[in-house]
């Protein structure tokens, strides 16, 4: 196991986990958004290619209402 | 009357442009963006609820219909900007992006040194960049010259109903401008957008004032006829000011109820 | 939505009231008309011109679309204005009357004491008298209790397009008023219009900012889109003004460009 | 011959007239207009009862643009 | 300078005349009437109290450096003020009279047309008549044609601290006049005076925005150096308002940092 | 009482900041000085006239009474403010310095971001800086932020007479600041040097509104009294705003013109 | 005994009374102050000329703080 | 003789001059002013310290009526 965060709080995930799979892992409806990993914005065809390792930050973000 | 906006070479017949916050309910949003003609709304970029995923707000939104403008509102510096637009136009798959850089939680007034860097590094990154801005006609132009889409001159602080305290302003960016501008914030009631739009602005963006409405719907629909009767106000030639009156009845022969001598 | 205004006993669906002076042609007038979406139209009342007659203007209008409300314009005194006003009920056959008791040429401000006398008197001889008065609410009360059918409180000098500096006496005359409250005078731009209306005020009369607009047409277009988006956003409950700024996009959970540690 | 005051000015007018006699003389089209006699408006219906005598004051008048 | 203020052939220095209603104590009282420099104070006459008859106010204050002006406040009819009017004259054995007929309790708005007949008949009786009126030019000069030494136009509600929202119509009741034209309700702060005596106005009557100050006498100080301000100011003659910026500073011979070639 | 301005470590009991342009004669200025009861007067820095030295204006001014400010004016970029700044310090062996950026020659509105540079810098080089700005209260905390003694906000247009527009927006500055705000330029009378010292303001700057007026000396003794006023206005603690009217003489008690029965 | 109305209120006096002695009667300073009698106006130096009837109304005033 | 840029326009100085030399030559009253070579303010006590050469530009200002 190893520890993310994910959107602000600390995450137990599995060791050697890409983030596509991560993501399919948490229901994470895949339309209408977007995902920061370390600062960087992943296009969603590379979700396959990120790799997780321990401490890394994720930001998985949807549209709110906004002015 | 061909009378298009145009915005970083997108068209648009309306000129309201509608926020999608402060809604009482996702029914009472679609229903007044449908009835205020709009045909971009702004939405903010935040976090998933990874615990209970509520339905995303887009899901609701006719894309056919309404173009989709993410902003960075919630950001305080360049780098949470960046980032934010970054996210936002992934999400919304657009490259127009509304630029707020706000450090002033209490009035919401943003940042002009940050502003203008971020929209200079948006810019150079592709973006289509509308900045929120003071109403200060140096900004407003040097924003211009780094590549802006528009400029987004405040009438007022955000959610204020304070209506437009910087109309002076306004018509100095107005005549330097050589890009649409924008008046964002503040406004109250149509009335406000009309006199924006009167002095010749190009567009204006509600949010508060058509969500927070006891009728939203029918203030939605009041913004859009106000801001049609601006424009066409600007358009059709407004009468000078004068210090004295002038009559609008002939002053010359008035009968007189005078008796036979 | 049933929302009349009931002037005298009459129930129009438009809540703008227009002149027909001023205008560069009749056709202009009678298109601006046409586009305003009014149902009554003032008239002033003039020595036939025995040597050329020229064609009636009544001849122009539609009166199966607009009643006629002929003025005491160019009356300075109340036995003129009584005069003026018998004529012009016979001229127009209609009991409405728009008292005009103006002594002075430069503001054509109106005389309180002169308007309230004729108005009694034109009230006892059946009339349905709209006074023209200086935004004072107690005369405003005083004449209401005469009778009159309405109160017409002026925005500012007749044609001076200076809009409404009486904002604040028109929102007291509207709280003590149990007759329709018609701001007059001043409007220059829809926005003039829209905020009366936004503040309660029943209509507006137009005459100058139509006719002497570079386009007639449109500027009625315009001032009728105005008043009804004032109306409205009357209806629709508009938000409160506060001091602070209150974000239109959730202050929280806005992602964080955190790299990793 | 007789001098009435019309519409402000001194007119020459036959003797013995009245005042639907008299406009018809001037051809005056009696649609959307009115008369003032000496102060007084005359309804049309009385036009023929009313006799002019020299001095009378008439006010004939029809609606103008006004505001 | 002699630059004096004629009241019914009455000279004053001062242009500040100050009422002395709501004050905490007869002590702030009288150093505030000290403080203000004024030569005219306002008193209303009211009943005895018979069954513990208090000191007489009059006995606080320098007969002989304050000229005593009664007033009718409370008086809601003609025949009212024509009684109070009367019994001040008696009391203060002064022929100068405030006069006031005011129907409405909420707003405190003098009645047009019972103020004009008031002042008709105080006229006669010998009277000079100072009328507290709402800023109507034509009832303005209606006034000064039945021989009232003054008009007292308001800035606003008494005692609402809203300050001057009748500047435009008072610029108009100044250019008409030929009697002193003093602004009366509403003031708040001395720019409010200054205002007001910047355009032209002869003097300001001001009573609860000292009175009821934190500290009134620091107030009416205040009051008197924002009236002398405003009166030179108008004498000094004001540069006009222009569109543009000019310069303060040459705009040429600026030194360039340029470096050597 | 002890109440002095505070700038940069520097004391002074007058809180009105004159200019010394656009004077029509050294005698008018000297005269002006000397009447406004200022302690700090601007110059601007200019080439010498090699060819014909008129006299230097310092040799004019008692350096005894008066401060001196040099100013940056006509630069328009970072680099002449610098250069102009330290010249300006050699000329007047001063470490005071009022900042200008000014990009644009019609309304002279300053250059946010290169007056936060240039601000920076010329703090990081001993000087002690007041940067003239828009009334942006971003900006103005930003520029406090990098050091400098004081924030010069702007009321309008340099020389426009145009008083102050940014009411609102200097409140904010004043909430939020931590250091004397000086409002500078577009003031005309003394009644827009009150109103900015009643909300706060610690201090104003006024050139042309005196060099201009008709009677500079008089202008300049109105605006010291106008000063003052505000100030003590400020502290003497003002009246709130009401809605309604509140009566300044008893309600009760008012004789009754009561005949027997 | 005799009612008067004074300043609105009934008040009960001795009969065949002047409004002089009334005053004085009842310790008023007479400095400053005014009188009305049934809506008329009287100068101090009358005061003693003016008899007092049942039903008289007076009003005893003064002046106060006022704007 | 060189040439160099004094306040913007040329002007030819005998060579092999010092600032302060300079300065006397076209008598400047020393007092509040001050002297920019190249871009540089010059202290006065510098002067004397400074060598001129051929393109050197001068800004040699005093203080004036500004606001």
């Amino acid at each position: 196991m190893m520890t993310l965060k994910v959107n602000g709080k600390p995450r137990e995930v599995a060791d050697d986990l890409d983030l596509e799979t991560y993501l399919a892992s948490i229901d994470v409806n895949m339309r209408f958004i977007a995902v920061g990993y370390n600062g960087q914005v992943v296009r969603k065809e590379n979700f396959a290619a990120v790799k997780l390792n321990p401490g890394d930050a994720l930001e998985i973000v949807r549209p709110v209402g906004g002015g | 009357m061909a009378d298009d906006l145009v915005i970083g070479g997108v068209s648009f017949k309306s000129r309201l442009i509608v926020g999608t916050g402060r809604h009482r309910s996702m029914q009472e949003m679609v229903d007044s963006l449908e009835a205020s003609g709009t045909e971009m709304v702004t939405v903010a970029i935040r976090r998933l609820d990874l615990d209970n995923p509520e339905q995303n707000i887009l899901e609701h939104i006719n894309l056919d219909k309404y173009r989709i403008l993410p902003n960075t509102a919630g950001c305080r510096t360049v780098e949470e900007a960046l980032f934010v637009a970054r996210l936002g136009r992934e999400v919304a798959q657009t490259d127009f992006v509304k630029l707020e850089v706000i450090p002033d939680a209490k009035y919401l007034f943003p940042d002009p040194n940050g502003t203008l860097e971020a929209a200079r590094q948006l810019v150079e990154d592709g973006f289509k960049v509308l900045p929120y801005i003071h109403a200060d006609p140096v900004l407003a132009k040097n924003l211009e010259e780094v590549g802006c889409v528009t400029v987004m001159p405040l009438g007022s602080a955000i959610g204020s109903g304070q209506g437009i305290h910087t109309v002076e302003e306004v018509r100095i960016i107005l005549e330097n401008a050589t890009v649409p501008v924008i008046v964002d914030a503040g406004l109250a009631v149509p009335s406000d957008a009309s006199k924006a739009l009167e002095i010749g602005a190009d567009a204006v963006l509600v949010n508060t004032a058509i969500a927070q409405a006891e009728n939203p719907s029918m203030m939605a629909d009041a913004f859009r006829k106000g801001v049609e009767a601006g424009r066409q106000a600007y358009l059709a030639g407004r009468i000078p000011v004068r210090t004295e009156a002038i009559a609008s009845s002939p002053p010359t022969d008035v009968p007189e109820p005078a008796v036979a001598v």
